[in-house]
């Protein structure tokens, strides 16, 4: 801690958050929000006057809540900085403080919130985990029980820096506790609320019931748990230890505690699974080893960084095995157990690695992106044709990478365009398009993925970030489902022009799945609401025109959501399996003509004939193709 | 990237495209027969390479497609293996040392999104195979060569979280030279870890 | 039995509603038969007998006494005892002098209640002098006598020996019939037995359809308020019917008549309180699928008490509590 | 490439069964086991997590052997604490079904039918939370007749069909109507201040029986029931009627019962016993209803204390 505020290279800014990130790898544009603390940090010497002459206490967060703290604070004595922060939502403007701060006058009630833009080359994210809070499983009674607390309460009265100097009580009658009982895997491994496994807790009791056992060699420790889990060095050596030290194990995963109302004693009900017998035994204190849960605002902070959640909430690297720090944005790396519970070493570990994958980029002057960008034919947009732009690229594009100048024509700043492809398949003129998506190489895709009887086949739309992901997972979790999919990729939900969908029809497609990001997963901030805009129009389209429910899916599936892609495809196959035949084939010529009414003006948008020329030999040699082999 | 795609001219020389099906061992032909999707390509139209291979991504795959680019002159190539997620940048990398602009090459994922996902629908899984290789090739047909583009880069870093992941990183970064902007939304940085009593496994102070 | 030495007959009707009265008058000439097998020594409601002439017979000299109605006032009482001096044997007939019927719902309430809505509130009444019987009231020829009233209404055998006793609102006219068959043939059975009456309650001889296995009520309905099955049993319809604790011999003419069986017959064989046993069973019935609704479900009976103590209320144990 | 035909193990029986699918979650954490009270107060050998793993080793015929197999209630408390979300009961339940299919037949006691009692009223079979009885016909004296039977497998022996029959023509052994109406005391015998009715399984601590037993004869008569769907309301007027002046009946907390409603039925039969005391305006007695729960330890003392202090000023009137 200490060693990160001396180093002159590391700008320390405590009590600030970050409030908006935009731009990309190399070019970040931060907002951080310095929150006031009513304290100047260069004239504060950390004396600590201020929190004595304040009559205001409040529970202090530091000590999970089990010890107050003044309405002006430092949370701990060795706090970094050393600089006290007025809570205002505490303080009732007594000016004590002002008084006893005196002529250092370091106390500012003026201060207001400070908004700091910062240009950054690449960010890592650090943000760590929450603690699953363990009132909401009744059957322990913490909350309701005094001598039940949690894993890291016990952190705190058992740390000779905590509230009680080290020396043990329970809340109860504050008498030191003899006989202690620690549960593991407490709302872990557990589905009704989080079915991870926590990682560290079944170290992280041993080595209190061992902290314990060395201050208080008299006193009783049981741990109840499921399975103790020392995958590391080390690791299983400490369990040993710990066993001979007489600290005892039970395998059983306690479904009750009770408690005797006089002598607030706890009552563990569990079974001893090496006995396979029930066993209820008395203890003084019972201690939960809660889970680690994501931060609290975990779901806002992977809204700002526009980074993908696993389930369960924990940020989704970019491939779990081959590129673990990396964020699916360039230049975003993970560190620590912001990604998923880590350990101590290893978060250590992950803090160095994300260093370095940053440092890759820190150390460059230049930086590749791909150049999958917009690109505008001038001639065909409206400011040209109509003498009027209609502007609707510049609402659909989520970086403001497209400008219109006056009459001219839509224009795409390329450094900005982060090739969501939103623009291009909102033109109406079909005036933009975009490298290596272009609408003629999509079109001889959706030819050849529906070549051969189009009417058994599913064309899937998946945008790169997250349903192609998930794709991915349903295949590597090996999720069977219709292998009547044919899958196609574009880089965003955004892309997927109507025309598209029209023509998949118009080929004759049995459905067509409309996938992309959760809203708030985009890999482009907003255009899987382009996107999701536009899937709508076309849902209510094909209702009018009376198809079939369940041939025009639209699903949001995130990249770690693969069972999800296995059952909407089975869905969708049941919905074409729930037809005839000659019911399908009616309802895809009656909507034919709609479809090649609607398709129109498209032959006109460059390549596309050309493709459509292309295609019909195309599909000509995969008929043949597929005779002869 | 000021010039503009003309896509109807762009294809004037003669495509010359090769296919490359990949066995990953038995993850893919364990399911499918490649020397089938093998037979397929060759009767697609600009094909004039078509072959399996049973690592793509091995370093014997990839000296076939280099060479396989000199041999038949090929100007296009299409790899029918795992997901994009997986080997793009490989193959990327694999054609452009052979002097082929990277996005001539063309994924199909016929690993993930087909054997794995149709174990049990053996011919489904085929057709499909078939059918995914057949839209890469159409795509490759009206791909065009680009180039990456290069952004400047700023040189300083922001380490949001200061726990100690975030702690060393900062350090980590700053040692090298990089002013780093390590944010807390706390008054203090430490993190969990100062909460704690002595760490394992060394029993040592936390803070 | 020789012609000179006919057996007596008494008929007596205490707080009652007459009907039982007309099922007796309902045997037509079979009355012609009966009288000439017995000799009728009292029977107020059809024939001109004074009291004295009760008080004129020697004790125990009346051979078989019906005695119809509650016990609602003093002179009911005084009949009742003086009848079962007189008699030899002393039926309890009807259902008010066996549960204490009908008027024994009054129980519900106290004697000022009741008299305030019967003589001053009631909607057909028009008592704006708000005049009130008296027990005794003073009129130019000397003094009017009326009973005083009991401060709750009684079943015959809560005051007297009873001997037999013959449920019904009113008895069935067959069941009379075969009840007098064996009183004058001398083949009635042991003594507090009940008479003219089965042992099994009324579902054992109603051919409705019964419930499924595991069929719930959630919600209570009044007859009035379903388009009733006749196929069906009431209570898979909603209906609360109290034939599974009322015992049988009625010939469930409501039962016929599509409407659930209200009880008038009493508890059968083995029930001692007919409503909470009632209570047992209908609990039972209940959708408990969503707990937060039983109370609703609950509520949506109309009057418990009256529905399940219809007719025995006064026989009911929570009312003995209550006038103890 | 072919596979050999997959051999059909007792797992994949199990598990083709409605309920039985989630089986293989189960990470034998033992939470079932502790959880359900029945290995503590009945059947040493009862053990959901081990019959799950006998089904998953193939170990069939012990499967159908154990008490596991046929004396799970349903009341699932399990399902409610199992950390895997497996739905055991049913899982119990599909063991069951195939051990009936097999041929085997649950030890435990069933409620007894007396024919010369029963109406065929029905009310047996639609109350039961188990469908074990059903209505057969079958000819006497020349006409058809109807009558309750009881399916031995099914039946758990709750006893809520033993309340709710109106004459008294289903029973079980210990708590028959005559069983249960011996143990209100007679004018002649000592009259305790308040009879309970408890519930075997609502007291779960084993010091809360104890407790419970502990009262002087004439203060407190502690009358066992298997389930408060039992409860008959004549027996608590009955109770009343003898001179004890309080009823306290003692069942599981919503959603605890061990039978799957009877608590819900009790505090039926009950409301409308309330209800028409209410109507009737007869002085409150004091009949009252508790619902312990499995985390309440200690609570049963503060609820004969509260009800002993309730009608101990008739005791001194006395």
């Amino acid at each position: 801690m200490v060693d990160a505020a001396r180093q002159p290279k590391i700008d320390v800014r405590t009590y600030t958050e970050v409030e908006s990130v935009e731009g990309f790898v190399g070019n970040f544009k931060v907002t951080l929000r310095e929150k006031a603390k009513h304290v100047l940090a260069d004239r504060c010497n950390g004396c600590g006057d201020c929190a004595r002459v304040c009559p205001i206490e409040v529970p202090n967060y530091y000590e999970m809540n089990l010890a107050p703290r003044k309405a002006v604070y430092i949370p701990m004595s060795q706090s970094v900085p050393l600089v006290y922060t007025v809570d205002l939502d505490a303080c009732i403007h007594c000016y004590k403080c002002v008084e006893a701060c005196g002529p250092l006058k370091a106390i500012d009630f003026s201060q207001e919130d400070k908004y700091v833009q910062e240009d950054i080359g690449a960010i890592v994210v650090a943000t760590g985990f929450g603690h699953f809070d363990p009132s909401v499983m009744e059957e322990y009674g913490y909350g309701r029980f005094p001598n039940v607390i949690t894993s890291m309460e016990m952190e705190r009265l058992n740390n000779s820096a905590g509230l009680t100097a080290g020396n043990l009580i329970r809340p109860s009658d504050r008498k030191n506790p003899q006989k202690l009982a620690f549960i593991n895997c407490v709302g872990s491994r557990d589905k009704r609320y989080n079915p991870g496994c926590s990682n560290f807790c079944c170290m992280y009791s041993i080595k209190n019931a061992v902290l314990l056992k060395q201050m208080y060699p008299n006193v009783d420790i049981t741990i109840y748990y499921m399975d103790i889990r020392t995958p590391s060095k080390g690791y299983e050596e400490f369990y040993d230890r710990a066993r001979e030290m007489g600290i005892h194990f039970v395998q059983g995963r306690p479904s009750l505690i009770t408690e005797d109302e006089e002598t607030h004693n706890l009552f563990v009900h569990s079974e001893d699974i090496s006995l396979g017998r029930v066993i209820e035994k008395e203890y003084d204190m019972v201690m939960l080893n809660q889970a680690a849960v994501p931060q609290p605002d975990q779901n806002h902070m992977s809204s700002v960084l526009n980074v993908v959640q696993s389930p369960g909430g924990w940020f989704m690297e970019y491939h779990p095995k081959l590129r673990p720090i990396d964020s699916p944005t360039d230049g975003i790396f993970f560190a620590g157990a912001c990604q998923g519970p880590k350990d101590i070493p290893a978060s250590v570990a992950a803090g160095s690695a994300a260093a370095s994958r940053a440092s890759r980029i820190l150390h460059s002057e230049k930086w590749e992106i791909e150049p999958i960008v917009a690109v505008v034919w001038p001639d065909r947009c409206s400011a040209t044709t109509k003498g009027r732009a209609c502007g609707l690229c510049v609402k659909a594009c989520p970086y403001g990478a497209v400008v219109i100048d006056g009459d001219k024509a839509a224009e795409i700043i390329t450094a900005k365009c982060h090739g969501c492809g939103g623009c291009v398949a909102e033109c109406p003129e079909d005036a933009i398009t975009q490298m290596h998506y272009t609408d003629a190489q999509i079109l001889s895709q959706i030819r050849a993925l529906l070549a051969d009887k189009p009417e058994e086949k599913i064309l899937a739309f998946r945008c790169q970030w997250c349903s192609y992901g998930g794709a991915d997972l349903a295949g590597t979790s090996h999720f069977e489902y219709t292998a009547n999919e044919r899958g196609l990729r574009v880089m965003c939900s955004a892309r997927m022009d109507s025309d598209f969908i029209y023509e998949a029809y118009r080929l004759g497609a049995g459905a067509v799945l409309y996938s992309g990001c959760h809203p708030q997963d985009c890999h482009y901030i907003t255009g899987q609401k382009v996107g999701a805009k536009r899937a709508d129009r076309l849902k209510k389209m094909f209702e009018r025109m009376n198809m079939t429910d369940g041939r025009f899916r639209v699903e949001w599936i995130s990249a770690a959501e693969g069972d999800k892609y296995a059952r909407v495809l089975n869905e969708m196959q049941m919905t074409l399996d729930n037809m005839s035949p000659e019911e399908l084939r009616d309802e895809i010529e009656r909507l034919k003509p709609d479809m090649e009414k609607r398709l129109k003006r498209f032959p006109g948008v460059p390549g596309v004939s050309e493709a459509m020329d292309y295609s019909d030999t195309l599909v000509d040699a995969i008929l043949k193709a597929k005779e002869t082999s | 990237m000021s010039d503009l795609p003309n896509e109807t001219n762009n294809n004037e020389e003669e495509l010359r495209i090769g296919v490359y099906i990949c066995h990953c061992g038995s993850n893919i032909a364990g399911v499918i027969d490649p020397e089938e999707v093998v037979k397929f390509a060759e009767g697609l139209p600009d094909v004039v390479r078509a072959t399996d291979t049973l690592y793509a991504c091995a370093d014997s795959g990839q000296r076939l497609i280099k060479e396989d680019i000199e041999k038949f002159k090929l100007n296009r190539v299409v790899v029918s293996a795992c997901s994009v997620r997986m080997h793009e940048p490989t193959f990327r990398g694999a054609v452009a040392e052979a002097g082929l602009n990277p996005f001539l090459m063309e994924m199909a994922n016929i690993r993930e999104q087909c054997t794995w996902a149709h174990g049990h629908d053996r011919e489904g899984a085929l057709q499909k195979s078939m059918d995914l290789t057949a839209a890469a090739v159409a795509k490759t047909r009206f791909l065009t060569t680009l180039d990456m583009i290069d952004v400047p880069v700023t040189k300083k870093a922001l380490v949001i979280g200061g726990g100690v992941a975030g702690i060393t990183a900062s350090l980590d970064l700053a040692e090298q030279g990089i002013e780093t902007i390590l944010v807390e939304k706390e008054p203090t940085i430490g993190g969990v870890m100062s909460q704690l009593n002595k760490t394992f496994p060394t029993m040592d102070c936390s803070i | 039995m020789a012609a000179e030495a006919k057996p007596k007959l008494a008929f007596y009707w205490a707080g009652s509603c007459g009907g039982c009265e007309i099922t007796i008058t309902e045997l037509g000439m079979r009355l012609v038969d009966v009288s000439e097998l017995a000799d009728i020594v009292f029977w107020p409601a059809a024939m001109d007998f004074k009291y004295d002439d009760v008080r004129g017979l020697a004790d125990q000299e009346i051979d078989l006494c019906f005695f119809n109605g509650a016990i609602r006032n003093a002179e009911n009482e005084e009949f009742a005892h003086l009848l079962r001096r007189k008699s030899k044997i002393m039926v309890a007939f009807g259902s008010c002098s066996h549960l204490g019927g009908i008027p024994g719902l009054a129980n519900m309430y106290d004697i000022e209640a009741l008299c305030e809505r019967v003589f001053d509130t009631s909607p057909s009444l028009d008592n704006s002098r708000g005049i009130r019987p008296q027990t005794i009231t003073k009129v130019p020829e000397g003094e009017i006598k009326l009973p005083p009233l009991h401060q709750s209404v009684k079943h015959l055998a809560e005051i007297t020996d009873v001997d037999y006793f013959m449920p019904g609102c009113p008895p069935v006219v067959d069941q009379v019939w075969k009840v007098f068959q064996a009183a004058l043939n001398g083949e009635l059975p042991p003594k507090g037995s009940v008479i003219g009456a089965d042992e099994k309650s009324v579902c054992d001889v109603c051919p409705r359809e019964k419930g499924e296995p595991g069929f719930r009520i959630s919600e209570f309905k009044r007859p009035h308020e379903v388009d009733l099955d006749p196929d069906k049993c009431f209570l898979t319809q909603g209906v609360i019917c109290c034939g599974p604790v009322t015992r049988a011999g009625c010939g469930t003419p409501c039962l016929n008549g599509n409407m659930p069986c209200r009880g008038c017959y009493g508890p059968a064989e083995g029930i001692i309180d007919q409503g909470a046993k009632l209570a047992s069973f209908i609990g039972g019935l209940i959708d408990t699928d969503d707990p937060e609704k039983l109370q609703s479900i609950l509520d949506s009976i109309v009057d418990p008490a009256g529905t399940f103590y219809r007719f025995g209320l006064a026989h009911s144990i929570i009312s003995k509590m209550k006038y103890e | 490439m072919s596979h050999p035909a997959a051999v059909r193990t007792f797992a994949d029986e199990v598990k083709a069964i409605p309920g039985g699918e989630h089986l293989e979650l189960c990470y034998s954490c033992g939470t079932c086991v502790s959880k359900c009270m029945i290995q503590q107060k009945v059947e040493p050998d009862y053990n959901p997590r081990r019959l799950l793993r006998m089904v998953m080793m193939d170990m069939k015929e012990e499967a159908f052997e154990s008490p596991t197999t046929w004396m799970c209630s349903e009341c699932d408390l399990c399902y409610q604490a199992c950390p895997q979300e497996i739905h055991i009961s049913q899982v119990i339940a599909a063991v069951k079904q195939l051990a009936v299919d097999a041929g085997y037949t649950s030890p435990l006691t069933p409620v007894q039918v007396d024919e010369a009692l029963c109406s065929g009223c029905g009310i047996c079979s639609m109350v039961c939370p188990y469908q074990a009885p059903s209505l057969f016909e079958k000819v006497v004296d020349g006409e058809i007749d109807r009558f309750a039977q009881v399916d031995s497998n099914k039946c758990m022996g709750c006893g809520t069909c033993v309340g709710a029959c109106p004459l008294g023509a289903i029973s079980r052994e210990g708590v028959s109507n005559s069983e249960i109406q011996s143990q209100i005391p007679s004018p002649d015998q000592t009259i305790p201040d308040i009879i309970t009715f408890v519930c075997d399984w609502s007291l779960r601590e084993g010091a809360d029986v104890e407790l419970l037993e502990s009262y002087p004869a004439d203060q407190v008569n502690v009358v066992h029931i298997p389930c408060t769907g039992r409860i008959d309301p004549q027996h608590a007027l009955m109770a009343l009627d003898s001179g004890v002046k309080g009823v306290l009946v003692c069942g599981c907390k919503p959603g605890e019962c061990h039978f799957k409603r009877g608590n819900h039925v009790a505090k039926c039969k009950l409301g409308l016993l309330d209800t028409m005391f209410k109507q009737i305006q007869s002085p409150h007695k004091e009949i009252r209803f508790v619902q312990i729960g499995t985390q309440e330890r200690g609570r049963i003392r503060h609820e004969i204390d509260e009800i002993l202090t309730a009608v101990s000023p008739a005791k001194e009137a006395k």
